[in-house]
């Protein structure tokens, strides 16, 4: 079964990051995957977003023109996604940013306050991994497990301390009701 | 009540895309502010560069054009000499000023053109998201020099002040800062004389400005201050240059 | 007492203003604007006086001031 | 006694365009076109008109591309490996909708080659040798008298469509003399040209500019660009046809046309039936009158200095529906009327 | 577990041309290819190999040529503008007959554009944008795996017939993430170098030149290049073709195949006979196998991120012989399976 | 009896396509005995311009390689960084070295590239007949300068030594003259000192040579060796500009 | 009638005036006319030529492969071009400088001593004029006269002092016997 | 007595050589070679010192000095 998903935010929200572990865990998993990041000028204190699409077959374009899933983490890029999800699809959203009401129609919206929660949690920087969680415990996309591989293979070096505080996200994200 | 500081003219009232803190900024607002000040916004024609500036066409509230990367004196030299009574300037960064358009830098200035360059060096590739530049420092660590520059594989960061100054061709250079307020209105100062020295017709004008861009210096804000201070001034001197209109 | 406006969804919150004031009478707030960036606000508004150095560091022109 | 004066393909070319109103000449020397930077290095100054040695064919084009903006009739010239330079900015021209003239006086290749005529540069000029969707019109003329006034052409259709326009020649016809007759040139411009900079008195500031960020907005003007070059297609075919009623077509321009012509001045004294259809403008390229010979004709022979080129273009047109040949000779080498008579002898 | 790692297009390109033996790398930054020349700055010291980056395209292209010259396999990379600023170094090295890899990561134009993924540099891989007969060999992967092993195929394509190859990918390919397995490269090199210059030492000097100004002499050159771009048209057309058996044939290459693929899996579910050929290579082009399944299908579809290249070579091969269709979105964006589904509708 | 003075080996025996009295060939034989002196013959590898000296492959006996008008110090680059161990110099002409190829010129010399750079200065476009050079002096009429080069229009003849000298990446730069014998033998010393600086690592070395161009200069061959005395001495003065090794 | 002569000898012969001056004489005449010279770096120090071609109708090429008559006035241009004349084709040589015999199949060969007679005339520099008398003589392509003409018209400013000398060595040509 | 070997097919004629010469001792032939030059001669063999400045001006290195 193929997922599309789209995740987007503030530049410095981690978006990227979120998009390669989802997808670094998707390979573990043995699955194909494909990840296509926004990239270039826009950044400078844009808005960033990428595309995972992860299927049990060979995926054609990496680029996602109606996701089955949306992770938003700002209300900027709730306005530019919205109106391309398909049909039915799933909407996580970070309710701490976003203020708007979503109507649920033709959608299954899930707000859920990532920033909030991160902050309490102790680092502001991780509500990208506490939405992943919350996503990926809806949409059993890949295995937590796998998810904690690539947290472990993506953070090494300098980066080694950060593991704890973004498996803890993670798992609170996963928990979150 | 009045005001006393605002937006000039020659400034549009759209949002700038560049990262928080960086130069640019500042030194749009002053070209603006001392276009105003000479009453010579609707006579010029500024000429952006492709780098972080690419989009400085639409901050300023004058005719401007984009050039290809590097060319910019010589778009400039075009439109300067069919119409030689309208103010022409051009706004580069050092990728832009100093790698690739360096044979057009050098020839407009030996020419003795008759425009006025401004020139932003933040010592890397901004908009292409943080390569060496010809003036990045010795030993910074840049994406494509990740060891830090080493000038026996990358060579040296170029003074381009003081070798355009061995060119007969040039009139006015200077080199300034916008790392503090003093520096801002010395900047500003070096800006307005360098406009000057064209609406005089006596020739090529070039104000260089050291300018910081935290993200790609991987700095905060204060720590990037601290390195155009410590850092960058200590290998790029502050001051005029080369000013012929004082010979 | 001088006045200054403050374009909030133009300041980027990037300090050179914090930095610059030789009253130290700008912080940061502690809300975000539209782009995501927490603006400044002036801490005590009779203490400023006018000096315009906050306006000569900021490149985002988000800052204008009256007497 | 004539009114005709002998004079240099390079230098009738310079004097069309400075007849033509050229405001600002940009150049760099390179044989075999250096008699046209010459020229107007001269000729540019007594008209109080601007000229410039530039640095380099890179400097050149963009010193153009300034000068168009601010309203010149600005050309630039070169030979082969100096065009080759001024690909990135003839893009940008076409990108900002800059009109302006590029000539491009072939010599062979690839590489330095040698500095004979050749016509191997067809492909960069009609395909775009620089990078995105874009097109230039591409002139060709045949003769010192073609290349005097072709100039005049190449602004106005340059101006009329706001995009750049290239004369495209070689070595051999740039280098010839022959008699000219020193026509009045038209040099009306297209009044309404409210794109151009030159300072934002009384008007809103423009601005000029190819990099568009904002989503779709590069491509809507894509499609702007190709809805002009579709214009353009079906309005500037032009072309010459001679003996539109022969079994065998040439399909020649330039100075491979005139070998050609030469051919068929042999082959009339013997009876044979050869036409030519020499195009004018190889981009936009005569397809529609190519469509209506393919129905009449029995051969295309393509006959060009270079080892195959515009004959894909003729194939394009004619789809298949007649055999199309081809004769070329490549490096810098002429074809010859004889060769080409015995070409068509194998068809 | 698996042996797989998640790389980026521009960084697996990068690594598979070290493991190919690149011995050089020249290069200027460049969106959307800056992780390529970042990933050799550090990859290639890390190796004790050349890196420079370079002060401009210009001179990247130059410094290859003397590293060629010296017998490195040496590369360069960059996206359309820069690649349109290579054009004469391209033909130098074509005339000198050099090998050396260049990688175009293809944007949107003309000029500065915007920084999407595109295929509007077809025409000028392909037909040659700078001066003069050459060609390259144009290699277009369609994955991260396969940006990870064109390198090797290009570099030895490129000694075997001493041309210098070209890789023609999009922002989309070399931006994108995929899982590959970084499978052992094949470095053997064509031992017979025996033109490159080290010195003289034990034999006689050897000189490296495309001026050729005797007579004759340039056209012979020619002759000898055209003799091997036509065995290279025999020798090395590549493809990849699915549902051979269609009765619509799709043809696109690179990250448009990729949407194509798409397409069908989409159409397979429906039922529909929708195959695709993916050229492998674009210079040479498949035209054999075009010209085989002409007499097969009921019509092509050509698919590019662009306005129309590609669709030329199409119809050159098909020669008129089955309707060749166009579907492509110019200027940066992409086409979408959807879109190509409702283009085979209309045929 | 012995040979006293004769044809070096690293020259071969083809007649130059030179004009008569041209200071091309003069140069030639210099960079031929200088490399027969240091017995590098076997390892060098020269790199030829376009301008005159296109063929000068042609003249030497080693390896010689083309390079696009003005690339060839980026060409030298690509050589000598993949092979440190070989002896690399280019031949250019001022056209070449000052005009179209000033980016890559101050960019290898900026890089401090460890190779050898002959400068042929003749103030003119020899192979492309006469045209205005870089280097032409003030006044100089040629083929694209009929009334005299007039800085106003065209700028002022380039300095390429001091211009060079203002990078910390130059080692040896010197001026020469082949007007005379004296000249000719001081000229070699210098090229010799340049191969010297490159053999030992010490990076960049450029030596400039003003050099007569007679049909060009529409002047007889006295005449010629009189204007370079006169006229480009004065403004191009002869001697070491710079030299690192003695600091 | 189309006449197709080339004109060879060394750079400083004054070739290419004396295919420009016959250029122009045909112009006058009203003919079609075409003139194509050599150019470039093979100049240096070796030989020059250039290509005339006449006729009462429109000329395609100007490049002439096999030439109705030479005029040449060195040794190796007549080594280069008289295997390219045409046959009964006319061969105009300076045999001052050309001391081989040449046979006359297949070309009518005209041997004057074009460099001595210029040189006792005054002025070994118009020796091409003699020759190009000498020619005319033979081949009455266009009148004595026009040539004057284009004497006067090419012979212009500083130039005009020449006019004596030149007109002199044409006539001296036309009238060598 | 030095002796010099003239390469008359390579000599242009030049006169570098003979404005060199502190001998005066170096003059045009009357005759030309084949590329149409005057090439030099040596005007009194004895009189040549053997200094090889003619050597060095010479573009196309049409001397040889032997002794
Ligand atoms: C021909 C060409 N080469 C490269 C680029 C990519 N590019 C865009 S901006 C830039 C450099 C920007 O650096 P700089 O000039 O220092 O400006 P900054 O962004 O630092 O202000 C480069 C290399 C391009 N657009 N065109
Ligand atoms: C790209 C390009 N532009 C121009 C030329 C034409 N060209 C050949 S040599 C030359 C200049 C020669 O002058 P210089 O470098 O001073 O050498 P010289 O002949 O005087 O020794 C030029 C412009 C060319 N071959 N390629
Ligand atoms: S990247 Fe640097 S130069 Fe560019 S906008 Fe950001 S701070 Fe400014
Ligand atoms: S005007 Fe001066 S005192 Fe007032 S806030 Fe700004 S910097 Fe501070
Ligand atoms: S300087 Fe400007 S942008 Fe920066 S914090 Fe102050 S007001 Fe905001
Ligand atoms: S033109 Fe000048 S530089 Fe060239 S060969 Fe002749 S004298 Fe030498
Ligand atoms: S060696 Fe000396 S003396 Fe003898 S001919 Fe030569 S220059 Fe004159
Ligand atoms: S210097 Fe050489 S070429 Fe010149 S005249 Fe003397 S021998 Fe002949
Ligand atoms: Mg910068
Ligand atoms: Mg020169």
């Amino acid at each position: 079964m193929r997922e599309e998903l789209i995740i987007a935010g503030f530049g410095g929200q981690g978006i990227m990051f979120t998009g390669t572990l989802l997808s670094q865990a998707a390979m573990i998993e043995g699955k194909f995957v494909t990840y296509f990041p926004s990239y270039g000028a826009e950044v400078r204190g844009g808005t960033a977003n990428c595309c995972v699409t992860i299927d049990d077959t060979t995926i054609g374009s990496p680029v996602i023109i109606n996701p089955d899933s949306l992770l938003i983490l700002n209300k900027p890029s709730l306005d530019r996604f919205k109106p391309r999800l398909k049909k039915g699809g799933l909407l996580v959203l970070n309710s701490t940013l976003i203020e708007d009401e979503v109507k649920e129609t033709d959608a299954k919206v899930v707000r859920l306050p990532a920033t909030d929660i991160a902050e309490r949690s102790g680092q502001i920087r991780v509500a990208n991994i506490v939405a992943l969680g919350k996503y990926l415990a809806i949409r059993k996309i890949v295995n937590q497990e796998s998810v904690l591989q690539a947290l472990e293979a993506l953070l090494t070096g300098k980066k080694k301390e950060l593991l704890g505080l973004n498996r803890k996200a993670l798992i609170t994200g996963y928990e979150y009701k | 009540m009045k005001k006393l500081f605002s937006k000039p003219e020659s400034l549009t009232d759209t949002d700038h895309k560049y990262c928080p803190g960086c130069g640019h900024g500042i030194v749009h607002r002053l070209v603006a502010e001392v276009i105003d000040e000479l009453g010579i916004r609707e006579k010029t024609i500024g000429i952006a560069p492709v780098g972080c500036a690419v989009f400085a066409y639409d901050y300023w509230n004058f005719d401007v054009t984009e050039a290809s990367h590097g060319r910019p004196p010589a778009v400039a030299t075009g439109i300067k000499r069919f119409l030689p009574d309208r103010v022409v300037f051009t706004y580069q960064g050092d990728g832009d000023l100093a790698a690739i358009g360096m044979a057009e830098t050098i020839h407009a200035a030996n020419r003795g053109e008759n425009i006025t360059v401004i020139f932003i060096n933040n010592a890397i590739y901004g908009m292409t998201t943080g390569q060496m530049a010809p003036t990045s420092l010795l030993g910074m660590k840049t994406t494509t020099s990740p060891f830090g520059r080493d000038p026996k594989l990358a060579g040296y960061p170029i003074r381009v002040g003081e070798l355009l100054s061995t060119l007969e061709g040039t009139t006015f250079l200077a080199r300034c800062a916008v790392d503090s307020a003093k520096h801002v209105l010395d900047a500003k100062k070096a800006i307005k004389k360098a406009f000057e020295v064209q609406l005089a017709g006596k020739g090529y004008s070039m104000v260089e400005i050291l300018s910081q861009c935290p993200p790609n210096w991987k700095k905060s804000v204060p720590e990037s201050l601290e390195y155009v201070r410590k850092e960058m001034m200590s290998y790029f001197p502050l001051g005029v240059i080369k000013d012929k209109t004082k010979a | 007492m001088p006045k200054i406006i403050i374009a909030q969804n133009k300041c980027k919150g990037c300090e050179l203003c914090i930095l610059t004031c030789p009253k130290k009478n700008i912080r940061l707030s502690q809300k975000m604007n539209k782009k995501g960036f927490h603006y400044i606000e002036i801490i005590d508004p009779d203490k400023c006086n006018a000096c315009g150095l906050c306006f000569q560091v900021c490149p985002d022109v988000a800052i204008e001031i009256w007497k | 006694m004539t009114t005709k004066r002998l004079m240099k393909g390079n230098e009738a070319l310079g004097e069309g365009a400075i007849q033509a109103g050229c405001g600002a000449y940009f150049g760099y020397p390179i044989t075999p076109q250096n008699e046209l930077t010459e020229y107007m290095s001269r000729r540019m100054l007594e008209e109080n008109r601007v000229f410039i040695q530039s640095e380099s064919e890179l400097a050149a084009i963009n010193m153009v591309f300034g000068a168009s903006v601010a309203g010149a009739r600005a050309m630039t010239s070169s030979s082969s490996p100096g065009v080759s330079l001024k690909q990135e900015g003839l893009s940008y021209m076409a990108g900002c909708e800059l009109p302006g003239l590029v000539v491009n006086v072939q010599r062979g290749g690839p590489g330095l080659g040698n500095i004979s005529g050749s016509q191997a540069d067809y492909f960069q000029a009609v395909k775009g040798g620089g990078h995105g969707d874009y097109h230039l019109i591409v002139l060709t003329p045949g003769s010192v008298q073609e290349l005097y006034e072709m100039p005049a052409l190449a602004f106005s259709l340059s101006e009329k469509y706001r995009t750049p326009a290239m004369i495209l020649t070689d070595g051999i016809l740039a280098q010839m003399q022959e008699p000219m007759e020193a026509v009045k040139i038209d040099t009306t411009r297209d009044e309404n040209r409210d794109w151009i900079l030159d300072g934002c008195k009384g008007r809103a500031p423009r601005k000029i500019r190819s990099l568009l960020m904002e989503e779709g907005a590069l491509e809507a003007h894509n499609r702007h660009l190709q809805d002009k070059y579709n214009l353009i297609k079906t309005q500037e075919q032009r072309y010459q046809l001679i003996n539109e009623q022969a079994e065998i077509m040439l399909v020649a321009y330039g100075i491979s046309a005139r070998v050609c012509y030469t051919a068929i001045q042999e082959a009339n004294k013997k009876g044979a039936k050869l036409g030519l259809l020499r195009p004018l403008t190889v981009w936009p390229f005569p397809e529609k009158i190519l469509q209506e010979l393919a129905l009449k004709v029995k051969a295309f022979l393509v006959v060009e200095l270079n080892a195959g080129q515009m004959v894909e273009d003729v194939k394009l047109a004619v789809n298949g529906k007649t055999p199309v040949h081809f004769y070329g000779r490549a490096g810098g080498a002429c074809v010859t009327p004889g060769e080409i008579l015995k070409e068509i002898e194998k068809i």
